[in-house]
């Protein structure tokens, strides 16, 4: 056991818990005011669910003993054999790194919720939500992080980029059109209600995502440093390039595009923080900025309604970042080399990851979403819409000034 | 002339508008209120205690209008805010003395 | 007894509260308002897509005073909240038929 | 018929509300609004700074009621949201000339 | 001296800072708009009062020579003797540890003012707490923590459910009952006027306790890193089963229900979590939810008017917490058996240690209430309650959208 | 490399960036509702320009070679030679002082933009803070921290009191003069909108803070952990003292005087933490709070527009800092001795040192303002600032409720 990765991997667990509610922030103040607080419990509520699924079989199905490349084994379930000791090649107690691995479990699912935002029952999100995790996430995880036939192609995801971005902003597309659009869609103005507050949830979120990134070095080294640098380059680029990009298309640059720019930039170097120095870092940023920008456009043009653009954000960026990784990827830093090292394999494997991770995902949210809809309906009534969904879910209204 | 007060529910506003335009009007002015009336409030949960609040959010839109117009203005706020489902609100109309525009200072008719 | 109403600019507020002072106005009750006008409202942009929102912050006074007065305080506030330009508001004049001072219960002209 | 508007302390508000209960007034539309008038305003500190805010919270009240109880209406406003202290408000009262149920229709008397 | 541990211990102590903000917000989310500033100030300015009493001779009264094994000698006034050397015992600096704890008697005080929000004088405010800081917590942490008689008996407790949860619960009740209840209770609606400040003040909350929980092994340590696992479950669990008990009794979940229970259950797990492991903190948490939620149901019968729940969620959660200790404490984990491990007297010795720090914080509350009320008085008039004690104790108003 | 180290200076590099979005709440929450988002942005888009900058030469002008005690080399331009192995003399990763130092970087400038606020044009903004950012702070960071010559002069400055707050804020007040007052000043009430959301970014940057102080010794070290307890003494103290001297001389005091106390504390002590122990920093924060508070009511008299007080917290209180640290310095804390420990000299040369930041500040920060203003216009015309800077500079409105 080392002290200094303890404390280091501790604290960047800590910082991942952080940005569920970060993202529950960043959420709640992009729907109008009558939405807030379903929005944010969306988020909120899956620290308790995933948390409990986790210590009964997620983190065994994830990380136990790999079967068939497919699925973990059962040997970990009730975190059986889970405990305060060194973890076999890593100097950190088992135990925390499952505590890091279940911050990264319960935020997944959470980023999919932006997309059926203002209009799902609360009772058939419980029930989609946990079902995604169990059959979606779990296994997507044990493929690339937990020994599973992803992580033997060698694909590299280092802090989650095909596992959490594509995973769930794919999982947000399905669920965008299955749900249908909220009332008022392209009549009305379905404007967020407190866009300081998103703002402030993106600063956590920035904050939480070096403990995300340079955490998933697990151990204090040079490689969590870099990780965290590169962080910094590709978010802080990607808020100045998403800005840009609406000045030059739209004559202003938004606070909201810096914001929405800083995530999808974050979204972006995650798979490939481990493995690139910081000019790829930057050029990673350059270049989602505007690419999730022009996403969000072409949304409004194709009609479908993701309310909060976890798609364009999270699936756009998640996809260019796990591509981006096969383009820079550099010995040198950690893994092994991209294609612009003179390793075209190493994209290729990073195309067959995304693919498979969205073919996956697509057609089992589908199924979980039919699912639901059939046994309780996934979608409030009329009058509930227009209520909101804090009233008719949950009882409360979020402000009383 | 006349000022045309309408209470009604607050996603109901756009279609009113639309409905003014429809028929030349040019300007209103718009108040969040709340309301108490027939409909029922809703309920709401608080660590354990529940209440029901009465007052329900509703907007008040004025009209300043002449006399001729001041009937369509009403039956189409009317059509435009009805639902069919309590709470739908209420118009009112009230005749007006003297009305001037800030900008120019004309007064009367022409100031609508 | 008239209520004069007046919607107008927000940042003229003090300088019609002055005037009125200056006629020796004693009370006034301010709402804040959304217009909807000939002023052309705001650009605002939201992740790629563009709106126009149409309705634009006023603040509305509602003043009740003597019947001799009414005319004063119109042209007062016309003077203090006119910029000369586009959305600066209207004022209109209503009859009053009767007043009551809650804390005292007088009537009339005694209670404005 | 009558509108009756009141301007009164906001935590007087319940009050007034069983009040018109008792007199079986159905409805009524209430606005956040900011009051001067002879109550002093707070003051404020801001870093090392002193502000007086003249304007004061206040609700208004707006009641749409028959001629024969507009009377009756005004004296239980003023009965329960009188505190007999500085700032407790003003009502008056205007005349309708129309009203008009949105839900139905309605119009008149039967409206209210 | 070990260079992981001062780090993780530096971190810590900044996160057990973090908390005093966030507790400012959680509460003051739950007041009414009109009382937003001053009840963040009653925790804020606590970060100043504090800080200066520990240095003066609070941190000697806790922590200094045990003097019969009521109270520490005066050997540390002025932080005397306490610098960047190594202190005893420990791998991390003497003014490393007087800090962390220092961020502890700052909470610990700031949580009982949610008992009288909306309705205390500041003078008297500041009077009854330098008081009751130094008269009771100073003492109450030396038993526990400082070489006092309750840590020569043996009673168990981590992180502080005694120490500060069912003392400042305790407290909190007596102050409830002496103030009396705010103008309009029962009839008026006192309901919180910022839903999502106040989740983003458990989120803080939540994020701080890491620190305050972990950190509490004073060391990057296996144990560390099971205390912030239990610490995640219990959090996670008890939001879930207070928003079950809502939805149960009540017909709706809601989010303030969620973010009270992960409250709760940071609570409840305070005490135990250097001593139990996943499957106990799961049932402590499931547990705490609904428990603290009844405690709140019953509180509105009994008529008292605990304004924001300090002694349904702390007082009620931190005896459980205390008990469950005594129930589930393990050996392996670091502390001793409980008596589900067969060894029943653990659990008495909780109780006893529960027992004596309710009789003393309750009696001692209610005289330095008393002496408060006779020199300044406590209450603030009528006039002043209906304009708020932002505006008649700080002359501010919180918000002007 | 120590992985203790590493570990502290990834989580201080985290807690400096984080500063950043706090420090935007904190100004966000100052200004006026229609101004909220603009002054947000100020801050938040500086995580962007600033990184690009520091990338491509400003870590080299900073730390690069010494040339001639003014500026550094290009020799680290693009972070050429800059990885993840171990910095000479350091215990961590080169790539991670250059991380940490990034985040100062950002911050800088950031405060600045103050005084400015609600009426700077943000075409113009960019501009000049681009340049400002290069041609005085990378060269006074050089001077005290990069080798130039008050470093070798032996001026003490451990986290930035002189090339951080005084630069700052001299440059506010040069930028307030020539930017004239905001529309309705001295007449108007140019109120906070948000006062909770300013004690939250005060919270948030007093958090920040730790890492920023402790991390500025680069190490895990006794140092760290002692300038981690003078920070939280100076800032609690400071809080105390503002809103004490308000309650004295304006019959009440203000949660915002606490907030605006805890910054200027924070101010204070950010020269002096490496060098002083507790009791210096209380009298330190003791000093500051009314010291500032009374900079504030004096700017009222002199009449000029420093709309969010940035010359009387970070200018005051900085010099204040930097002198104190010549008063109070003692060998025994790291450093060498003060005034008050027999060595008058290191005060004159603090006295030197801000002064030579005062005057090269003034000079630069005019000449810039005068560029930018001659090309793209500095203000906002009339019309633009009655409706706000969020809709005329960015086309968004921060609140819908
Ligand atoms: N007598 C009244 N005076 C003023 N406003 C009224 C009155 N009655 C109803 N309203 C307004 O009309 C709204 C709808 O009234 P309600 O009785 O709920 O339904 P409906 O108009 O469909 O019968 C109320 O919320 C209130 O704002
Ligand atoms: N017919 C109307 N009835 C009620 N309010 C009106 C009417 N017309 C204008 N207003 C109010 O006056 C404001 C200014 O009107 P606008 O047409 O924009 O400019 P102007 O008064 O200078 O011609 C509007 O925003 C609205 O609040
Ligand atoms: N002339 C007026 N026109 C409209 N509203 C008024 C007038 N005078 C007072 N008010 C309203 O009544 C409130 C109370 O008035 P104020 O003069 O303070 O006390 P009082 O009514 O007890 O004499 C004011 O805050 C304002 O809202």
């Amino acid at each position: 056991m080392n002290s200094g990765d303890v404390a280091f991997m501790c604290v960047a667990t800590a910082l991942v818990m952080f940005m569920t509610p970060g993202l529950a922030i960043f959420y709640g103040g992009l729907v109008r005011a009558k939405n807030v607080l379903g929005t944010i419990m969306h988020s909120f509520i899956l620290l308790g669910v995933v948390s409990i699924l986790w210590v009964l079989f997620g983190y065994s199905l994830s990380f136990g003993p790999d079967i068939g490349g497919f699925i973990g084994g059962l040997d970990y379930a009730g975190l059986a054999g889970v405990g305060a000791d060194v973890k076999e090649g890593l100097t950190i107690p088992h135990i925390l790194f499952c505590a890091f691995q279940l911050m990264f479990a319960i935020i997944t699912p959470a980023l999919i919720t932006g997309a059926f935002a203002e209009r799902m029952k609360f009772k058939a999100y419980l029930i989609f939500i946990t079902l995604w995790t169990i059959v979606v996430y779990f296994p997507v995880c044990h493929w690339v992080w937990g020994g599973g036939w992803l992580q033997k192609l060698g694909a590299l995801d280092f802090a989650g980029g095909t596992v959490i971005h594509i995973n769930s902003g794919v999982a947000a597309l399905v669920t965008a059109f299955m749900i249908g659009r909220r009332k008022g869609y392209g009549t009305d103005q379905l404007h967020p209600h407190n866009v300081p507050m998103v703002v402030l949830g993106a600063g956590i979120l920035w904050f939480g995502w070096f403990g995300f990134n340079a955490g998933s070095a697990c151990a204090a080294s040079g490689q969590a440093a870099m990780a965290l640098m590169v962080t910094q380059l590709a978010a802080g680029t990607a808020a100045l390039s998403w800005a840009l990009a609406e000045w030059i298309y739209q004559g202003k640059p938004t606070v909201l595009g810096a914001a929405s720019g800083a995530v999808a930039g974050l979204v972006a170097i995650t798979p490939a923080c481990g493995f690139v120095g910081p000019i790829p870092s930057i050029i990673i940023g350059a270049v989602v900025g505007p690419l999730c920008y022009f996403a969000c456009v072409l949304k409004t043009r194709m009609g479908y309604d993701d309310a909060l653009d976890v798609v364009g954000i999270h699936g756009v960026g998640g996809l260019w970042g796990a591509l981006a990784t096969g383009l820079f990827a550099a010995k040198a830093y950690g893994g092994v080399d991209g294609l612009f090292n003179g390793n075209p394999k190493q994209f290729l494997i990073q195309a067959v990851g995304a693919l498979a991770a969205i073919v996956y995902s697509v057609i089992l949210t589908a199924i979980l979403l039919k699912i639901t809809d059939k046994t309780v309906g996934l979608r409030i009534d009329q009058e509930e819409e227009h209520q909101g969904i804090d009233l008719s879910q949950h009882s409360e209204v979020g402000y009383r000034f | 002339m006349k000022l045309i007060v309408a209470v009604m529910k607050p996603f109901k506003l756009d279609d009113v508008k639309e409905a003014l335009n429809g028929l030349g009007v040019k300007g209103m002015t718009v108040t969040e209120v709340k309301g108490y009336g027939r409909q029922k409030g809703h309920k709401e949960i608080y660590r354990g205690a529940e209440y029901v609040v009465d007052f329900i959010p509703k907007v008040k839109i004025e009209v300043i209008a002449n006399d001729d117009v001041a009937g369509q203005i009403v039956t189409a706020i009317r059509n435009a805010a009805n639902t069919e489902k309590i709470g739908d609100g209420k118009i009112f109309v009230l005749s007006v003395e003297d009305v001037m525009r800030v900008r120019t200072g004309e007064r009367g008719p022409d100031a609508v």
